[in-house]
């Protein structure tokens, strides 16, 4: 398959592409944060997203979705991120609807509904330190009847707080740091023994501190196998990643945009600054490392459509160059900006902020660099 | 005892008698800060403090005694400094009149201003605010618009600034304005005059940082008198000479932002190893960070000795002129860097930026405002045109 | 079987039948690729598979037949060049007069001069090299100073050329000349000639990292005919007009050098961890040098997915048509970090430059070979002023 | 003391400057490389350094030397740095001659005068590995009668072939990787069972693999004690890697002045390419690396000379610093040369080869910076 997208795609690229400028430009951003809304997200705009069809991307056709992909998906989170629109949209429609893909008919009858009618809300339970560790995972779910209970806290829940339900990942047996023992479970956010404590983060988004205490769950919560939860996970996580990349590719090539046309407009010294040679090369070299991780997102996706072994590989490798080509975009923008950049007033310290807050959402690019030596064998 | 040795005995024994006790506390916010004028408000001691420094002239020991200052020769005046950091007395002042205005008066202003405008500074009784940049001239700050137009026995100003700081909470500002307009930096000049004129208002700036001290001001129709008695003329220099005057302060500012990367320069690694967790074999358990935070230490110890050695050979004359510039570059940008690390080792904790636990996002919001560093007071890239015309004396464009 | 199959099985069964087995040896140096020319020489089996391969016209399948072509398809080249992978047949031919005067030729030139030099290229009897920069004109190609005077019958032609590849082995020349000195661009031709003419001399360059095919080529009055025959010009396309030649040639050879960073690009930590050493964890006993490899595979796996992506968008017609420039910067930096850290892990002992243990310093010449890269075919600095320019609209200065 | 140079110090330095750019400027080092030199050095510039008192800098007054320090010695090796003079200063009269004093008399009587009249040369046969690992020492020395036996192989034996001494690490108890049991010997080059291998370098030193097959030494061959060689070795260590930061310093000053001097000479586009903003901003940051390199190499020094209990961490510091400094310097030169800087004639390309043999001796700039993580305990 060649690496750009085809004309399906592209139309579905188009259309979300205008649906964000329209309904949820970074004006839309602002005024959620600014009437500090508890939620950090519209949930008018989360039904128009299912309207639009975007909820369903990568719920099957025959259960009332498109049956698309991890590309698909793709062009909408580019979108969000390049307008920087607050939604559930990745951990709902992206990385929750892959997990349920890998789990049962029951989960995925009770979930899909709400998702594609853009009700539904759901949160990922993983962390539970402040980086990114699922192999460290080491919550708690003791059998007890013909379920479980879960005791233990998870952090960095983002849109935790909203969420209808949650997808906790927790330990049915060995230890923290074993590979084997993890088990998923879709968790009501509303049963007893949750309690979720809500912060906002700084890109405006809400987060949750998530504590369960003695939290019950029949066994029809196991998303996949008891004991197997690595499978799901990996799903999850996979879909996740990507998705994050491509979220965060857009937020660094909107602040690329925004910086270029800034300074296309700005005079200095009797001349356009955009026409001094040291800018120059430093936005150029910026477009390069932009197109190459492009590039790298979308052979990740397209690696994880095709279900090539070697998807893991490239998602980290997407993951990780999206987030130091994104980071330098958004530290170019905001230096480039000059004084305004530092001012609230201008959207480009926006996109600093969503950048630092996706640069951690499932894994940074450290993280991930890592991983790819590891996956390497050294 | 030498004089010198004398002079400390005695210090230490006037501050140990005068300083109160409550001056003799760590500072713990921006808000114990002292910095006097009109509405000035205090705490416990501050005000005690203030007074009883100004009154020997130490608030600024430097300055002749004339102008309020305590007359200190250079040798004594360190040994003040020596001795109230070792008996922990706070600053009794802080002030843009004695770090910015004070000095360029000192150097170009007319023994009538001196008397006039220096001791109600050395005092704490005016505080003052520094009107510079415009929202369209920023590195190229002499292409400033703001005008100031000759009116027989007054100037009239038009226009705005940005970037001043605290100007809601000065009294005064020295101002730079456009008194010719077909010359570029032979055109402006140096002014003071009252913010409680008719036609100035001001407008905090919030910063992506959150609220900040900085401010846009405008100026519609201001009257700013030629003199404000004999001899005090409001244009310090000469009219259209303010440039001179604006570049000295500007290498004065320099030299003072540039120390950013030394400031708290413990090892990162060594500070945020525990927190983020050790491998078995006890090293930082993120291999990249690690890297990386090995990288800063040797950046940031690298750079400490540079201070050391930027310090000596300025004291002893050995520096380039242009050498505030490379430090002011280099300082900023490693500090840049070290705020990207601490945000990667505290990961997502630190990305609060309401709740208690994040002390109101207190680390990501030191991260952001240090992105304004290789900004404010002169941009890198003007760092850097400075340096390769200055100092490797590459040819002009 | 569809037309194309029955192509690929007839085109495997003729390969089989023809490649002499020596020529279906993987090529072992720079040694084994064959030339041609007036003064070639073959090793076993070179000169056959050149003639067989010539008389079908497949050294350069996808030329007309009338020009020494094979007068194949676009699918039916790649077919060919899929099968004689398959069946590991070697290149029969290398040859700047197939890779650069060819396709400028097949563009600019008369048909009378396509049928006069086309076919002994295709059959390897002319060898060629390439008449472009000169001491003074590197990045700025067009201010090239090589003097062509039109002496009514001839031009004489007086100048040095530099970086001429192959310039002591070749036959003739396709060079630049400046025909008007009133004129920068537009004062160019693109002219042909012996290499043999009395008057041309050549030096080979030595380079930092050793002996290289690069030469110096001096003109001392050499005399070239403005025709060869009926309608052969020496010149290609219209006198003046050659940079429109050059720049043709120029973006054509850019592609080509693109690939640089995906060459070899298995990872460099899974090949030279055993070699470094294992920590207790099993990790790369170095971590600083483990951090840089890792990062290296990103960049290295992620810039093959940009080859993959550039490939694919520039045959579909999808690509910015500076997109080359991106590709041809990117790839050589890459290429240029990744020889660094090859040389940090081999440590002292690649340091040797002429031992038998280290085959003669290969490890070292490869990596200062390296530098070059992002200075031949443009440099790093042109790509991007390419690029702000004409993908990012950057305005001029 | 402030940190920069005192007055005699300067004078030195001014000396030493004045003598390399006369007698041994990069000419030099091309005439004994065309030549093929065997020794890669001219031993009638050694005794000139002699006469010029280099040799003795570091050597005692009592002994016949100057009785200065790690500054000192430094504004030589910077300018043997900076016109690439091929000698045997850092290894014979820099870390060499610190080794011997740490050592008993009896071995200072008998090198010293050698030294001092520019005839000796030292080799110093530390590293057993194509990287500098000296806590991975594992050579073996066993008592034998009054002495010890040297079994193993030592290699990047700086000017080895051509050394009258080798200082050689051995074991006399523990294994690799133990802190202690290392004892420092004085050996003859010329001693029975000695095999020296030369090969040239990329820099056109010449480097020894140097086999020992046992080759035994008397007890008076030993600097220091006997099983405490650590001691001695981190004296070696210091002195050898200040002054490789130093003479790195040298190499990165000169690349950066003559490129200085080409961009300001060289036209393309009607310009003078020095005039071109791009390359401004490059050079600018590159002098601030060099300054802030400058200050770490002669406080790692001074710290030396005051016996600082901080100093061996600068001295990685300045090692690195210096390191990675020159290492941006010689390449921004052969970039900005352009072709011209691929070749030969130019001297760009030997700075950069220069710089290349620097980073190895005695730890390259990820070792040292790894080492200060160690230091800080992370």
């Amino acid at each position: 398959m060649p690496l750009y997208l085809n004309e399906d795609q592209q139309m579905l690229h188009d259309s979300a592409a205008e649906f964000m400028k329209g309904e949820a430009p970074v004006a839309h951003l602002r005024e959620f944060r600014d009437r500090q809304c508890k939620d950090g997200f519209s949930h008018a705009l989360w039904k128009q997203f299912a309207e639009m069809g975007f909820t369903g991307i990568m719920i099957g056709e025959d259960e009332g979705g498109l049956g698309l992909g991890h590309i698909e998906a793709g062009t909408v989170l580019e979108e969000i991120g390049r307008n920087l629109t607050p939604s559930p949209f990745l951990t709902t429609a992206v990385a929750g609807v892959e997990a349920l893909n890998a789990g049962g008919k029951t989960l995925r009858d009770k979930y899909f509904p709400g998702i594609l009618a853009g009700e539904t809300v759901l949160g990922l339970a993983i962390d539970e330190g402040a980086k990114h560790r699922p192999d460290q995972i080491g919550m708690a779910a003791t059998r007890e009847g013909n379920g479980f209970k879960l005791d233990g806290k998870k952090q960095f829940v983002v849109q935790g707080g909203s969420a209808d339900m949650l997808i906790v990942a927790a330990r049915t047996s060995g230890a923290a740091g074993d590979d084997k023992g993890l088990t998923l479970f879709a968790v009501d956010a509303n049963a007893a023994g949750v309690s979720r404590d809500s912060a906002r983060l700084v890109d405006s988004a809400m987060a949750a501190h998530v504590q369960f205490d003695g939290v019950t769950v029949d066994a029809d919560a196991v998303i996949g196998e008891v004991d197997d939860g690595d499978t799901v996970l990996r799903r999850l996580l996979n879909a996740g990643r990507a998705g994050a990349a491509a979220e965060t590719l857009g937020v660094g090539a909107g602040s690329m945009d925004i910086t270029v046309d800034y300074i296309k407009g700005r005079k200095q010294f009797g001349e356009l600054i955009g026409s001094f040679q040291a800018l120059q090369h430093r936005m150029a070299h910026l477009y390069s490392e932009m197109e190459i991780a492009r590039a790298a997102v979308l052979k990740a996706q397209q690696m994880l459509d095709e279900g090539s072994s070697q998807a893991e590989l490239m998602v980290s490798v997407a993951k990780a160059k999206a987030g130091r080509a994104t980071a330098l975009s958004v530290k170019e923008g905001v230096q480039m900006h000059g004084g305004v950049g530092m001012t609230d007033e201008y959207d480009i310290g926006l996109y600093m902020k969503r950048d630092r807050a996706l640069q951690e959402f499932m894994g940074d690019a450290n993280y991930h660099t890592n991983l790819v030596a590891e996956m390497h064998g050294y | 005892m030498s004089d010198l040795e004398t002079f400390r005995a005695e210090t230490a024994a006037w501050l140990e008698a005068n300083c109160p006790p409550e001056m003799r506390e760590p500072m713990t916010g921006e808000e114990d800060a002292v910095w006097g004028g009109r509405n000035a408000t205090f705490k416990p001691g501050q005000k005690e403090w203030l007074d009883v420094m100004a009154a020997k002239g130490w608030t600024v020991p430097d300055w002749p005694k004339e102008y309020g200052g305590g007359g200190l020769s250079r040798a004594e005046t360190k040994i003040l400094g020596q001795e109230m950091a070792r008996l922990k007395c706070r600053s009794p002042l802080s002030s843009f009149g004695i770090w910015m205005l004070g000095p360029a008066l000192l150097h170009f202003g007319t023994e009538a201003q001196k008397k006039h405008f220096l001791p109600p500074i050395a005092r704490g009784e005016i505080r003052w605010c520094q009107g510079y940049s415009e929202p369209g001239s920023g590195s190229d700050l002499a292409s400033l618009q703001t005008s100031a137009v000759d009116k027989g026995d007054h100037f009239l100003i038009n226009g705005q600034k940005i970037w001043t700081s605290y100007a809601d909470k000065a009294d005064w500002i020295f101002c730079l304005t456009r008194t010719d307009k077909n010359e570029k930096h032979k055109g402006i000049s140096f002014m003071l005059f009252d913010m409680a004129s008719e036609g100035v208002t001001t407008k905090p700036i919030v910063l992506i940082s959150g609220q900040s001290a900085f401010c846009e001001t405008f100026f519609d129709d201001v009257k700013v008198p030629k003199e404000y008695g004999e001899g005090v003329s409001s244009v310090v220099y000469e009219v259209n000479k303010g440039w001179d005057v604006a570049k000295y302060l500007l290498g004065h500012e320099r030299s003072m932002i540039s120390g950013g990367g030394s400031e708290g320069a413990t090892s990162l690694g060594a500070k945020f190893a525990d927190q983020v967790g050790r491998d078995e074999m006890g090293r930082l358990d993120d291999p990249m960070l690690r890297a990386q935070m090995a990288e800063m230490d040797i950046e940031v110890l690298a750079f400490r000795a540079m201070a050391e050695r930027f310090g000596d050979t300025f004291k002893a004359g050995l520096c380039h002129p242009a050498q505030p510039n490379m430090m002011k570059y280099a300082g900023t940008e490693i500090n840049k860097r070290r705020h990207e690390l601490i945000m990667a080792a505290g990961g997502s904790e630190v990305l609060e930026w309401e709740s208690d636990a994040s002390n109101g996002g207190m680390t990501a919001r030191s991260w952001l405002r240090t992105k304004a560093n290789s900004i404010e007071g002169g941009t890198s890239e003007v760092m850097l045109n400075v340096i390769s015309k200055q100092i490797l004396r590459l040819p002009g464009a």
